[in-house]
């Protein structure tokens, strides 16, 4: 009796304050539950079937651990059944070798589908944006190929639009992370990799450094702005006329340890993504030439 | 079970043979790369083929495996440390290469 | 070298922030305390005789014991610093370069310095205990272990005050880790203590296979080992196939420090990744090396406190295999986002999630065992309890991570610092405090007081959901670990308040721990029967402590759960040795030698770490003279007289 | 005909165990032995793994030469050295092997013979292969100027390593077999030394194949 009510009041005091952390986030600020595009949608949807598969056997265990304990406490007068000697059921057995495969066996084949999905273009028919990204120690540099502009710390996308953003860095490996827009990839030296995404809701979202970097990691915190096709145009014209241009000297200062505010460039040294991925190490690594050749015919 | 390898006291027949074999496989290892006698591919296997052939003369003839006493658990660890040898080289290659799909 | 030593002696000594005084002054005062109190009670030669030269398990899993708990402390004492700068937005309660190395050394210390060491101590408890020998296969090796462990953490915890500690996290990635990055000792001190400790951890590994295989009592076949003993065997299978690989990882970004080889840097085609792939060959396997002797432990004490048969037992021991072998084929879902390619990351994903098969299957049979039992709340049998949800759920999001397109969103987020806290404390922690309460009794021949015992349980256990369930949420949220601090405007601000809030219950977990343990040592009620729990396993059949040869005359074995199934019988007084039956025992000697060969690694290990080449090289030419002086020995051993046996067995009352 | 155990065994260390096929042998015939025996192997188990991260390490960087020397570059030059280098090698795992065997045949000298031609031919490899360092590095090919011979220089000094560290053990077991005499304790020391000396072969022939001839393909 005075045992359960002790447990009573701790299940309570869980429910209470699992109830407080619900209602403190419940807002858009669980961004990965905000997928403002259809790669972190997808990703969500994974999400929402792992939940599901995998509570249908964890609540279970739970429970059934609460009533086992609660019926076969040693405790004099309990007249539960008391068999010692029983060890072995290949039925039961069997079941539980077999629900966990089932389990293992679904989100496996889910999983290769939509590994093998993200890699491509959320929507293959449309041309595709392409940025260059590049860490720094410590903040983000985007090179616009197409539109030979290039920021720092901010990047603008145009929505319903895949984007391709092919990742380097020069210094230490990061990753770069849009939680509303999908998952992250790591920022390499010498190497380039792609990551798709792609925003259908125009909106300004949260971007931070994925791997650690060092003591200015904490700062290296990036936007990324989706706004309709025309509006991110007028974006592009803008920056194109307005902003200064990036010099060689200029892109070895920025290379330079240290954390700044948004930037923008209206022209950067011509091959510099190319020329940093080579330089790095880009060189021994085959897929890195063959991504770079496709960049430079587009470009 | 009969010893395999010391049924002959009388000279060592079998080290004899380990060590003819080692040296055997090795010249053939060796001139088949230096006077290209394959194309790539079929070269490395072969090579690759004559290398296990020597661990195992050397596990078989010199390192006595078959007359260990039982049970054998060394061998088995053993045999699947090599497993894993295998393991870490041939998936460290396969993950460094970034076989990613471009578009 | 001359240059550098002017510049490393400015650096010599950190200074200037007071936390790092404080901890100098109060490392230095204990250190002269401990000093005035042996020289004060005359127990130096006690120390050297009866600790730092001996080669018996049951001491050496004390020593260990001792270690994994100031570990516990050390760690922990940087995890509430953590938490306190965390606990609100721009706090400056520590610099960015501080919170750095807290967390590097939070997660080194607590996964090398704590959970090696404290599993270590329970094999050494019991595995020789529960399999009727009279030691490990090698207790000389078993010795070097221990000192190569001691000296490594000591190496480790000094770079706190000399020098600097590593700042790159323990996962210490290049090439951020390289000197054009990191020109510090600090991750010289990580790469040598943690390879120093390393080939002890191996020859742990090697020692006690030898000793499971080759050292069990007659008609103890493999399938009536307890399971104790076989996730043992598993764990050091494990041990021997990562723990090389985590040494060449070590060794080869060592090269590149110091002799400026081109391994894992940007230049001269270095490929840093090389590196993180060698690292999770061993740390992945590395958290199964850690749970699965906690695996063993649940089994032991579940199936003691529900008075019952451990259900499926060849389950059980099949799944312990299968980790053992799966486990080694998942490391790279630590790096999905690295881009290897939908086809590598597919099949890691779905490797990585098939351990979760024989995991549920160890966790339904757990259930099962204690279904139809007569379950004892005892302190043991409490952590072993609240494991279950715990690891369920830990297990849980395991698996979520380990999709590939859902690990995008989760990896190195607090979502993921959930996951693990959650294993390592909930697996790992758990399991240690329930092996520790379970065989305290063996080890030191009292039993601990149950008072303090139980608020230590509760707090540490509430704390750990308050700490740890808010972090699932911050990850989700976009917070990413290794942030020395966040923006007041990102909505974190109330889940980091609540969970420095956990962390804080869990201190006071941890203290009331400490309080029960120096209780029950002042108020010491000893454990004359032996068995204090109603036991099943051989090591119940002996005296708590054991004499130091374990069993008078080795034990024959019949069944699975040996001295439950005597004692039903009424058949107790079977593993009672009769005069006759006791001859000569042959035990090995006290030596020095591995002390000695751990402090000439220390050595080699502070030289290598300032670049002090001579120094470094003296000090390996100390262990091979350690090595030739072993393998001269002729008379490593020597003989207790059946007389002296039958002496101290009658003085313990058993003949 | 295996020699009668009790002519060499003064005094045994621990139970002597009858195996299962036949007499048994010296090494084996006290349980320590056994284990320790048994020991060894999970030691080169664990030895199996350093050398495979070596190897994984090697193959990942081995064509990163950074505008340096290529392997087909290096080896091409001189195909008969590392050749050399093998052929000593395996003599000596053979005449490692011809010291097992007198051993089991009970003739102390013969083995102490052949030990000594072992860690001769120990010395030859060495040499060898100190001589080809050297050679390279006077070409400029130092483990500093790329990761090609970063890794070349650590996963064959590695193994060179091992096979200095055999020689100074297999002198010092061959100093206490001409102190103590062939005993239990001495056999069951030179078998592993013995079994270590015919692993660093097997390690061999993999860097002979996947370093020097893919090196030279
Ligand atoms: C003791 C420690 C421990 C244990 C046991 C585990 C167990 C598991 N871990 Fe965890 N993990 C860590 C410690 C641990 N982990 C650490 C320290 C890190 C991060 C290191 C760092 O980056 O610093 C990490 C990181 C980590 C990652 C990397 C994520 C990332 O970096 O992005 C992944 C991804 O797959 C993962 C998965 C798993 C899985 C699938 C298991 C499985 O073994 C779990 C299996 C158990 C269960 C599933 C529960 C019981 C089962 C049932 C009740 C049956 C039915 C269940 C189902 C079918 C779902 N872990
Ligand atoms: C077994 C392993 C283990 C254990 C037990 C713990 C225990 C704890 N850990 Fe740790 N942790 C790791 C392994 C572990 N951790 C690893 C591997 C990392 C990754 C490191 C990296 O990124 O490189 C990590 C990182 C990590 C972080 C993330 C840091 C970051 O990314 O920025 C945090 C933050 O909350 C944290 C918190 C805690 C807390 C609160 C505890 C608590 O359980 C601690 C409980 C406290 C004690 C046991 C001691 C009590 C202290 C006292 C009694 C003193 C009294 C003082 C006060 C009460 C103020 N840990
Ligand atoms: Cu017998 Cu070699
Ligand atoms: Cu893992």
């Amino acid at each position: 009796m005075h045992r359960s009510s002790r447990w009573k009041s701790i299940t309570a005091l869980m429910a209470g304050v699992g109830a407080a952390l619900l209602t403190a986030g419940c807002g858009e600020e669980i961004r990965v539950f905000q997928p403002a595009g259809p790669v972190a949608r997808s990703e969500l949807q994974l999400i929402w079937l792992q939940m599901g598969l995998t509570a249908v056997v964890i609540i279970p265990v739970i429970l059934l651990l609460a009533w086992i304990v609660i019926r076969y406490r040693n405790k004099p007068g309990n007249r539960a059944v008391y068999q010692p000697d029983f060890a072995e059921s290949r039925t039961l057995e069997f079941i539980w070798w077999a629900i966990p495969i089932v389990i293992v066996g679904i989100l496996g084949g889910v999983t290769l589908h939509k590994t093998y999905a993200l890699a491509q273009s959320p929507q293959p028919d449309k041309t595709p944006l392409k940025i260059e990204v590049m860490s720094l120690n410590w903040k983000w540099l985007f090179f616009y190929p197409d539109q030979k502009i290039a920021t720092v710390n901010y990047a603008e996308i145009p929505t319903d639009r895949p984007v391709q953003f092919v990742l380097t860095a020069n210094g230490p490996m990061n990753a770069f992370w849009v939680p509303n827009l999908g998952g992250m990839q790591y920022t390499m030296p010498g190497m380039a990799t792609s990551l798709w995404l792609q925003a259908d809701q125009a909106g300004e979202y949260y971007g931070h450094g994925g791997n650690f970097t060092g003591p200015g990691f904490t700062q290296m915190q990036f936007r990324v702005v989706a706004k309709p096709e025309s509006d991110f145009e007028a974006w592009v014209r803008q920056v194109a006329n307005g902003a200064p241009d990036m010099s060689r000297g200029e892109y070895d200062k920025l290379v330079q340890p240290g954390t700044l505010g948004e930037l923008s460039f209206s022209s950067y040294p011509d091959g510099i993504f190319e020329q940093t991925v080579m330089d790095e190490g880009g060189k021994y690594m085959e897929h890195d030439r063959k991504m770079l050749e496709n960049m430079m015919s587009h470009s | 079970m009969t010893p395999r390898v010391h049924a002959n006291p009388a000279f060592p027949w079998s080290h004899v043979i380990g060590f003819a074999l080692s040296i055997v496989f090795t010249l053939i290892a060796f001139f088949a790369v230096t006077g290209h006698a394959l194309a790539h591919r079929p070269l490395l296997a072969v090579i690759l083929v004559l290398a296990a052939l020597q661990i195992l003369v050397q596990l078989i003839f010199f390192m006595h495996v078959g007359q260990d006493q039982k049970p054998r658990y060394h061998l088995w660890l053993f045999g699947v440390a090599m497993f894993f040898f295998v393991v870490f080289v041939v998936s460290s290659i396969w993950i460094m290469t970034f076989n990613t799909p471009m578009s | 070298m001359g240059d550098g030593l002017a510049n490393t002696a400015g650096h010599f000594f950190v200074t200037g922030d007071p936390l790092i005084i404080g901890s100098d002054v109060a490392i230095v005062l204990v250190s002269l305390g401990i000093v005035f109190v042996l020289t004060y009670f005359k127990k130096w030669k006690w120390l050297w005789r009866e600790w730092l030269t001996t080669v018996d398990h049951k001491k050496i899993a004390i020593m260990y014991l001792l270690a994994a708990i100031l570990m516990l402390f050390r760690g922990g004492v940087d995890a509430e610093l953590m938490r306190t700068q965390l606990a609100l937005p721009n706090m400056k309660f520590l610099s960015p370069e501080h919170y750095d190395q807290i967390f590097t050394t939070h997660g080194t210390i607590m996964i090398l310095f704590m959970a090696m060491p404290f599993i270590f101590a329970m094999f050494n408890a019991v595995v020789p205990l529960q399999i009727g020998a009279r030691d490990v296969a090698f207790p000389y090796l078993n010795a070097i272990s221990f000192w190569l462990f001691f000296f490594g953490a000591l190496l480790f915890n000094l770079s706190f005050v000399i020098g600097g500690s590593p700042d790159a996290g323990w996962t210490s990635y290049p090439p951020l880790t390289e000197l054009q990055f990191d020109p510090g000792v600090g991750e010289n001190y990580y790469l040598l203590a943690l390879s120093i400790s390393g080939i002890g951890t191996i020859a742990t590994g090697v020692n006690f296979i030898a000793t499971i295989i080759k050292m069990r009592a007659p008609g103890m076949t493999l399938m009536k080992m307890p399971l104790f003993t076989w996730a043992v065997l598993g764990t050091c299978i494990i041990i021997l196939f990562v723990f090389p690989v985590l040494s060449v990882a070590l060794a080869l970004l060592l090269i590149d420090r110091l002799f400026g080889a081109h391994f894992f840097t940007m230049m001269y085609g270095g490929n840093p990744m090389q590196f993180i792939n060698l690292f999770w060959i061993w740390g992945h396997p590395e958290v199964y090396i850690a749970v699965l002797p906690a695996f063993g432990i649940y089994s032991e004490v579940v199936s003691t406190f529900s008075q019952k048969k451990i259900f499926g037992y060849k389950s059980m021991v099949a799944s312990i295999m299968a980790i053992t072998i799966i486990g080694n084929l998942t490391w790279v879902h630590h790096f999905f986002t690295m881009g290897a390619g939908p086809a590598v990351n597919t099949f890691f994903s779905i490797s990585t999630m098939a351990v979760a098969i024989p995991t549920g299957v160890k966790v339904f049979n757990w259930l099962m065992t204690m279904y139809r039992g007569r379950i004892t709340l005892s302190l043991p049998m409490m952590w072993a309890l609240a494991f279950i949800p715990n690891f369920a759920l830990a297990g849980a999001t395991g698996v979520w991570l380990a999709e590939a397109p859902t690990d995008y969103q989760y990896h190195n987020s607090y979502f993921l610092v959930a996951h693990f806290h959650q294993a390592l404390i909930g697996g790992v922690v758990y399991g240690m405090l329930a092996g520790m309460y379970y065989w305290w009794p063996k080890m030191f021949g009292f039993k601990l007081k149950e008072k303090y015992g139980k608020w230590a349980f509760w707090f540490f256990n509430v704390g750990f959901y308050v700490c740890f369930m808010p972090q699932y949420i911050l990850g989700l949220m976009g917070m990413q670990r290794r942030m020395y601090t966040y923006p007041a405007d990102m909505h974190w601000t109330g889940l980091n308040f609540v969970s420095t809030i956990g962390a804080y219950l869990m201190g006071i977990g941890f203290l009331f721990i400490a309080v029960q343990i120096i209780h029950s040592l002042l108020h010491m009620e000893k454990d004359l029967t032996g068995d204090p729990w109603g036991g099943r396993t051989l090591e119940w059949a002996l005296p708590s402590p054991p004499p130091h040869y374990n069993f008078a005359v080795i034990p024959h074995v019949t069944a699975r759960d040996e001295w439950w199934e005597r004692k039903r019988r009424g058949e107790q007084d079977a593993f009672l040795p009769r005069p006759e039956a006791i001859h000569d025992i042959h035990m090995p000697k006290n030596s020095g030698v591995p002390f000695l060969m751990g402090l000439c690694f220390f050595i080699a290990g502070f030289g290598f770490t300032f670049g002090w080449m001579v120094v470094g090289a003296l000090g390996l030419l100390g262990v091979l003279a350690c090595l030739a002086h072993r393998s001269l020995d002729q008379h490593p051993d020597h003989d207790i007289p059946a007389e002296e046996v039958r002496r101290t067995e009658a003085a313990l009352g058993r003949l | 005909m295996a020699v009668m155990m009790e002519e060499v065994l003064p005094k045994q260390a621990g139970p002597s165990r009858t195996g299962d096929n036949g007499p048994v042998r010296l090494e084996l015939s006290t349980a320590d032995g056994a284990t320790k025996i048994f020991g060894f192997w999970m030691f080169l188990v664990s030895d199996v793994l350093l050398f495979a991260s070596l190897f994984a390490t090697y193959v990942v960087i081995y064509t990163h030469t950074a505008d340096g020397p290529t392997a087909a570059h290096l080896f091409g030059h001189d195909t008969a050295g590392f050749l050399a280098e093998t052929l000593a090698l395996l003599t000596s795992s053979f005449t490692c092997g011809l010291a097992t065997w007198e051993m089991h045949q009970g003739r102390a000298g013969r083995l102490k013979m052949w030990m000594g031609i072992t860690i001769l031919l120990g010395l030859v490899f060495l040499g060898l292969e100190i001589t080809e360092f050297r050679d390279f590095v006077g070409q400029g090919a130092t483990m500093q100027a790329s990761a090609f011979l970063s890794g070349f220089y650590t996963l064959v000094g590695t193994h060179g390593a091992h096979v200095t560290m055999g020689v100074l053990w297999m002198s010092l077991i061959l100093y206490q077999l001409a102190r103590f005499g062939l005993n239990a304790v001495t056999a069951r020391k030179f078998f592993i030394v013995g079994l270590y000396w015919h692993f660093l072969d097997i390690v061999w022939v993999l860097i002979f194949t996947v370093v020097y001839l893919t090196g030279v393909m």
